[in-house]
């Protein structure tokens, strides 16, 4: 991603948004060079929140990496920590006892359910609209009191570990569970028809900022982003785990792309997520919850879980050792913010910072270093394309190393079935 | 009792700067302005510039990349103001304190530029929107002091210009 | 001395005579002495331009003289050199004389060391002997003879400019031209009706069709030099290659003052309108205001912006004269006035800023209050003086032409007043857009404004402008001095005898309708500025800190980037729907009525063309079918 | 009227309107804080700012133009107090004439938004820019049926521009709202002061999320105290501007202080309704519902007005 360039003819303003603006919680910089009202061209700038986390799980044991990782993005807290446990549970080959299953999907769609709360709350917040903000954060609020009760914290919330939960959540409060849900059915409800009748919330909404099926795909946008634009993926249907595979919901896509349409997506994802934590405590069996892994073998693995703004990936390699070896992380975020390019150039102004709420973009997930850079001169190494490249090249060679078949081969029929 | 801390204490204009943080702190910043805590109650309120601010609210650790920005922030925001760090990480970098890419700590950014900054401090990880309400009470416990201890400048050391 | 001499001297010393002897004498030396001594030229018609401010002053302040000498008699045709200082007419001499002797004064900077210095001058004190018989001449003849000698200096001070004036100053001769012909035929008909060429003497009720089309000609002639639409695009096309100082002499100020008094003493003391043709003055008005005022919002250049706003302005002196009402006349007169003052004030500033930067193109222009602190105060000034800002002059004018058009009270009026009010709001957008972009903001790094044009020794550059401005500033609070003392003698001399308007010390009041107290507001406003200044004082603001403007908190190398461009300002409204479609068309020129007349035009021609086959029995051939006409209607008439 | 009489109507007008205006700001806000389940501030909390603010460092970006930045806010607020004087003196001496008429008045009430813009120009801050451009084009999309609204009280009142004779005339016979062409003109022009006081739908100029504070992003300290008080003023002043216009008028003595009071405070919550039950609009969106749907509506308006006062006809 390049740095500041000039205006062309003098005839651009940059609108810099960020790195600390109210539009977004995180310092990221976007540029906007706008002719008038519209965007006509963007660029983005990260790193200024890189905190070095993949070196740091190096540095950590098996069972410390999770608090870090939790750390990525304190919305997606559970969401981390899990895919990176799955990696290492691939690893070691254990068998998670039902019980903790059901009790990790619980923490999991809580968690989706005041994350999408949270989003519609903003995004009422970046139109204007604080009526939106303060009802839907009221709502939420009782999700995010649950949490606390059955986790110990509001926001971190420290529940899984490498082969279960790390605190057993008693069956006594389940009740207070199905309530705290129950109690979000009706306001969400509520929400979902204001926004679908609101002229208003219409005309800002309708037809802004569309990401279309194609660029959808282009871009390999994951989550919500991606099923608003009519790309059904969720790593729960396709690749199911904890009890994903035990319950019955659906999948949410709508085939606008527009902001109305992810709007949607999350709001009716939000029912979805209510339906799971009650047949998760419906179905939550008794017995263990701890698989008792003692010590991680060596060995690679990957593991994805879908969290509220997309798949979350985590790749984990260990040499037997008591840390991790390498800790790669891929954050949903990190995927569907350069789809800003497709969906907002040419779009007013005002409609390019709602459609930038619109892909519930979590920047702490997407530090980066794009650029290298000689730390006594200052002169790049390696740009963003270079890097590419590398990786590229590198792939290809462990493709071969491995003996395996190019990626394209491999995956190439099943995603275009999967697109189609 | 001075007038200009009485106003500051009744009225604080509260800018939210993440200098790198996971998101827990700010979320819960932001809770604050909801029903469930409304601390325009006792006359907090989110404003969009640093003009305007006289509380800075600082989360996350502060990222290489972000001190000089951070700096430069704080010397936009128009004095007296106080700078209050919210989390563990802006306190002391909790558990981002052995990266490679971390700075300084908030409070020593903040002091590079200005050595008298009134500085705040929540701990937690992330804070509970209880404890940063009891932050702010304790701040304005500090700006009696200082009210109490007037004529000494609140924020001297700065640039400063005649003339309009 | 003998006798023809004696009478000569007594014709050139007559006080009407004497200005327009004056200024071209001073023409005739300037010219002589262009090329040698541009010195000589300099002083000679500044002198001249002194000279006669004070003769033309003394003829508005004096009493009523006549001049009345014949020069060509032939039966019942009686040409002769009449002029007469009635008010309104050597208000407008006086007017021109004082924009005269302003632009002189600037173009002693200014235009020092051009190539056709000295012959600016000449034509400068040409367009003044023009613009002076013209407003005091009472024979219609006369008047036209005049009128095409500053038609004739507008295309040879046009034709000084840069870049592709010829082609410009060619199209304004043009479609100038095309309204002192109609003008020609008009007055061939009136002589021929009426039988005398006196203005004084004429007065004519329009009701037959020959009325009509006579009025209807002098109005096009009298739109056509004020600039009024579809009349009106030789002013923007002028713009943007001629100097601001001829911008500011003419379209700016004497055409705008000769258009009007030609429209005002034609269709108030000439002739006596009827409904269906003061509303069409007002429709013209109207449209002209919106039409003009939304080209200029999109402009980038920022003489054409202006030019586009000379012509804005011309709607609200057409609409107050339509009106009918003396209310509306007084504001359409008093805004005429008004116009020429911070027009040219304008068009000055915008000749400095040209001048520091080397270009008018809003894009590349940003920061420049810094560097001519004057120019910038002027320009404010003024252009609060446009948009009609109170307590400034500009408001006064245009909320008597509101008062007329209600007091009119059809539903025409009505949103004609709608318009004007609207109209003047889009005035003050463009001009927000010229502060905004041209004055303030980040300095552009392409034209570096280093060591501002004004200070030492530029004295002459700035005063021009600032006397203009204050003036802007004086008419506006003190109203009620133009208004007693300019506007109502010229409204009494065009035939408007009792004017509802009472002007109090302390306000300008039209009893039961309205009240404007431009004094005691001012008085309040500053009071109030007083008041905000108590408080900035008990805040300290004396003491301010600079930091870096706010962006986000990043650091940038280059601010030229966060700098918001002319082009950007309105780009919204131009996307509106229908309206986006006519403005650009219009900025293409489909609606120039001079292009639209080239293009068809061009097939008559034509035609005229072809019959110039070079073939000589043709020609006899000609000649003699005229021969033969002539002599029928000699038969028949004999 | 006597200088020294002008001068105190000017203090204490402004004044009292100030004091309305913290009131009227703190209504507005404690009715957003309940709209949105939430306690609110104290009553004092309006006033509290602006003190607070006047205590406060004023910083001046550095490629500002300096006086123009810093003098602006000052004229705003002397427009707006002149214009809030006027409609005061007018409402309670009926027949007396202050300084101008309507169209004075309403000139004085677009000179705040002017200096806003003028100021946010010369800040030279991108963000401050687009607000003024915003700010402008906002400007001229309300003007437009603001000011056939106007006129439509003013064919109603019997034709003139003196704001005595507007209120007078209603106070005789009946308010420009009891008829069909004077409800319209006043929802018209609600929603035009709607986008004059900045507020949501029509905050685009400043809208917090998109471009930070916009017109107002480098204002701090006692300049934006006055920016404050100024918007607090203009809060208090434009509903009694409608009352004046279409309702009748302020009245201070008697009964109809009451009938003035929850006049007032209907329009004050009308608006603080529509501010907190719709999004932001688009600036072009904005200008499209002024001039394509307000404007016919308020056309309409003044053709009833003018067909009902051609035939008498009360109630059109």
């Amino acid at each position: 991603m390049r740095s500041v360039s000039k205006g062309v003819n003098g005839k651009r303003t940059l609108i810099p948004v960020g790195p600390f603006h109210p539009l977004q919680e995180e310092p990221e910089f976007f540029q906007l060079w706008v002719e008038g009202e519209t965007v006509v061209d963007m660029d983005l700038r990260i790193s200024y929140n890189h905190r070095g986390i993949e070196e740091l799980s190096t540095r950590k044991t098996f069972d410390q990496v999770p608090y870090l990782v939790e750390r990525v993005c304190g919305i997606c807290s559970s969401t981390h920590p899990l895919a990176y446990i799955r990696a290492v549970e691939t690893i070691c080959g254990c068998e998670v006892p039902p019980r903790a299953k059901y009790q990790r999907t619980m923490v999991t769609e809580l968690e989706r359910i005041h994350s999408h709360l949270l989003w519609v709350g903003l995004a009422g917040h970046f139109l204007g609209y604080n009526t939106v903000f303060m009802w839907a954060w009221k709502y939420r609020e009782p999700i995010m009191e649950i949490l606390e009760k059955i986790t110990g914290n509001r926001c971190a919330y420290a529940n899984a570990k490498i082969g279960g939960v790390r605190r057993d959540i008693p069956n006594e409060l389940f009740d207070d569970i199905v309530r705290a849900v129950d109690s979000c059915w009706g306001p969400t409800e509520m929400l979902t028809n204001a926004v679908l009748d609101d002229p208003v919330l219409h005309a800002r909404l309708v037809d802004v900022a569309t990401l279309t099926h194609e660029d959808a795909i282009r871009y390999c946008v994951t989550g919500p982003t991606a099923r608003a634009s009519g790309v059904p993926i969720d790593v729960r249907r396709d690749d199911p785990y904890d009890a994903f595979d035990l319950v019955d919901w659906d999948v949410i896509t709508f085939p606008e792309g527009d902001v109305m349409a992810k709007a949607k997506v999350r709001l009716l994802e939000t029912f979805e997520a209510i339906k799971i934590v009650k047949q998760a405590v419906r179905d939550c069996p008794n017995g263990e919850t701890d698989a008792g892994v003692e010590e991680v073998p060596p060995g690679e693995a990957i593991g994805h879980v879908e969290a509220p703004r997309g798949e979350t990936f985590h790749y984990v390699r260990s040499d037997g050792g008591r840390c991790p070896v390498r800790h790669k992380i891929r954050a949903p975020s990190y995927v569907n913010v350069p789809s800003f390019r497709a969906s907002c150039i040419g779009q007013h102004v005002a409609d390019v910072t709602i459609a930038m709420a619109a892909v519930d973009p979590c920047y702490s997930c997407t530090e980066r270093m794009a650029v290298t850079k000689d730390s006594k001169t200052g002169n790049e190494l390696m740009d963003a394309k270079e890097l590419q490249e590398l990786s590229v090249q590198r792939t290809r060679w462990f493709e071969k190393q491995l003996g395996i078949e190019p990626f394209d081969k491999r995956w190439g029929p099943k995603l275009q079935e999967l697109l189609a | 009792m001075n007038w200009k801390f009485w106003s500051l204490k009744k009225s604080l204009f509260v800018y939210h700067v993440n200098a790198g943080a996971c998101n827990n702190c700010d979320i819960e910043i932001l809770e604050l302005l909801t029903p469930a805590y409304d601390v325009e109650r006792f006359g907090i309120i989110l404003v969009g510039s640093p003009r305007h601010a006289d509380v800075l609210l600082v989360t996350g650790v502060c990222t290489r990349q972000v001190k000089k920005r951070l700096q430069e922030l704080y010397l936009q925001t128009a004095k007296p103001c106080v700078v209050m760090c919210i989390g563990a990480c802006a306190l002391a970098q909790g558990i981002f304190a052995e990266a490679y890419h971390v700075g300084p700590c908030v409070d020593e950014v903040i002091r590079e530029v200005d050595p008298n900054a009134i500085i705040a401090y929540v701990p937690g990880c992330p804070p509970k929107p209880e404890a940063m309400i009891m932050a702010v009470v304790k701040t304005w416990q500090k700006l009696d002091e200082l009210a109490a201890a007037e004529p000494k400048p609140v924020a001297p050391a700065l640039p400063e210009v005649a003339g309009a | 001395m003998s006798d023809w001499m004696q009478e000569i001297w007594t014709f050139i010393h007559h006080p009407l005579m004497f200005p327009m002897v004056v200024t071209a004498l001073a023409g005739l030396i300037a010219y002589m002495t262009a090329r040698r001594a541009a010195d000589i030229s300099r002083f000679v018609s500044l002198i001249a331009c002194v000279v006669v401010l004070v003769l033309t002053y003394r003829l508005f302040a004096g009493d009523f003289v006549e001049l009345d000498v014949t020069w060509l008699a032939l039966n019942d045709l009686n040409l002769s050199i009449a002029m007469s200082n009635g008010k309104f007419g050597s208000l407008i001499a006086m007017g021109a004389a004082f924009f005269g002797l302003l632009i002189a004064i600037s173009a002693i900077v200014a235009e020092k060391g051009e190539a056709e210095e000295g012959r600016f001058y000449a034509f400068l004190c040409w367009t003044l002997t023009g613009a002076i018989g013209a407003a005091l001449a009472d024979d219609l003849i006369w008047l036209l003879i005049c009128w095409e000698l500053v038609t004739l200096c507008l295309y040879m001070l046009l034709n000084l400019g840069k870049g592709d004036s010829p082609t410009s100053a060619a199209k304004t001769f043009g479609m100038i031209g095309f309204g002192d012909a109609a003008m020609l035929l008009a007055m061939v008909l009136i002589g021929a009706t009426e039988g005398t060429f006196r203005i004084n003497e004429l007065s004519i009720e329009v009701d037959s069709p020959l009325t009509y089309i006579c009025f209807i000609l002098f109005m096009i002639a009298a739109l056509a030099k004020a600039g009024a639409v579809p009349m009106h695009t030789w002013i923007p096309t002028a713009a943007t290659d001629a100097s601001a100082h001829v911008m500011a002499l003419l379209p700016a100020s004497l055409d705008k003052l000769l258009g009007i008094y030609l429209l005002a003493t034609f269709s108030l003391r000439v002739f006596t309108l009827d409904t269906a043709m003061r509303a069409v003055l007002m429709i013209i008005g109207a449209v002209t205001i919106l039409a003009a005022v939304m080209m200029a919002m999109n402009q980038h250049h920022l003489k054409k912006l202006l030019s586009f706003h000379a012509v804005s302005q011309v709607g609200y002196m057409v609409l107050g004269i339509g009106t009918g009402v003396p209310i509306g006349i007084a504001g359409g007169i008093f805004h005429m006035i008004n116009h020429s003052i911070y027009k040219s004030c304008l068009f000055l500033t915008a000749g400095a800023v040209e001048r520091q930067t080397g270009t008018s193109e809003m894009n590349r222009l940003g920061g420049l209050a810094r560097v001519l602190p004057v120019t910038f105060m002027c320009c404010t000034i003024a252009a609060l003086a446009i948009s009609g800002i109170p307590p400034l002059n500009g408001f006064v004018s245009k909320w008597l032409v509101y008062q007329g058009c209600l007091s009119a009270g059809s539903p025409l009026a009505i949103l004609c007043l709608v318009a004007a009010v609207f109209g003047s709001a889009l005035t003050l957008a463009s001009f927000v857009k010229v502060l905004a972009t041209v004055f303030w903001g980040p300095a552009t790094t392409d034209v570096a404004p280093s060591g501002g044009v004004e200070g030492n020794g530029k004295f002459a550059l700035a005063l021009p402008m600032v006397v203009l401005a204050v003036l802007c500033l004086g008419f506006g609070i003190f109203a009620q001095w133009p208004l007693n003392n300019l506007v109502i003698p010229a409204l009494v001399d065009v035939g408007v005898p009792q004017t509802p308007l009472i002007i109090g010390n302390e306000a300008i009041e039209v009893s039961g309708l309205s009240l404007w107290g431009p004094v005691p507001a001012t008085m309040l406003i500053l009071l109030g500025v007083l008041g905000g200044i108590g408080l900035y004082l008990v805040g300290k603001v004396a003491h301010v800190r600079v930091a870096n403007s706010f962006v986000g908190g990043e650091v940038l190398d280059d601010e030229s980037v966060l700098k918001f461009p002319a082009t950007s300002f309105y780009r919204t409204v131009e996307d509106m729907p229908g309206l986006g479609q006519a403005l650009s068309d219009g900025g293409q020129g489909v609606y120039d009525v001079y292009r639209l007349g080239g293009r068809y035009g061009g097939s008559l021609v034509e035609v005229l063309r072809n019959l110039h086959s070079g073939v000589l029995s043709l020609y006899v051939s000609w000649c003699l079918v005229g021969v033969v006409i002539i002599a029928l209607y000699l038969m028949a008439v004999l | 009227m006597a200088v020294g009489k002008m001068v105190f109507a000017l203090i204490l007008g402004s004044i009292g309107t100030l004091v309305l205006g913290f009131l009227a700001k703190w209504v507005d806000r404690k009715v957003t804080a309940r709209v949105q389940w939430r306690v609110g501030p104290p009553w004092y909390q309006p006033a509290v700012d602006c003190i607070k603010l006047m205590g406060k460092e004023t910083v001046m970006p550095a490629v500002a133009q300096g006086t123009g930045f810093l003098i602006t806010p000052l004229v705003g607020m002397a427009g707006a107090c002149v214009a809030v004087t006027m409609l005061w003196v007018m409402n309670l001496e009926l027949g007396v004439g202050f300084v101008g008429d309507a169209i004075v008045v309403m000139y004085m009430f677009a000179i705040p938004a002017l200096t806003t813009i003028l100021g946010a120009a010369a800040s030279g801050n991108p963000h401050a820019s687009l607000g003024a451009s915003r700010e402008m084009k906002l400007l001229l999309s309300y003007e437009l049926p603001l000011t056939i609204a106007l006129l439509v009280a003013i064919i109603h009142t019997g034709g003139s521009f003196r704001i005595g004779q507007i209120v007078g005339a209603q106070q005789e016979g009946s308010m420009v709202f009891m008829s069909i062409s004077g409800v319209l003109a006043f929802l018209v022009a609600l929603l035009c002061v709607q986008a004059k006081l900045g507020l949501i739908p029509f905050d685009m100029a400043e809208a917090e999320c998109e471009i930070m504070a916009g017109v107002y992003t480098e204002y701090s300290g006692p300049p934006l105290a006055v920016i404050f008080m100024t918007r607090f003023m203009l809060l208090a002043a434009l509903p009694i501007f409608l009352i004046t216009i279409f309702l009748g008028g302020v009245q201070l003595t008697g009964w109809p202080v009451l009938a003035s009071l929850i006049k007032f405070v209907i329009i004050l919550v009308l608006i603080t309704l529509i501010r907190n039950t719709n999004p932001r609009l688009r600036i072009d969106q904005s200008l499209r519902f002024f001039w394509y749907m307000l404007t016919p509506v308020a056309l309409l308006a003044l053709g009833l007005a003018l067909i009902g006062r051609q035939y008498g006809v009360g109630w059109l």
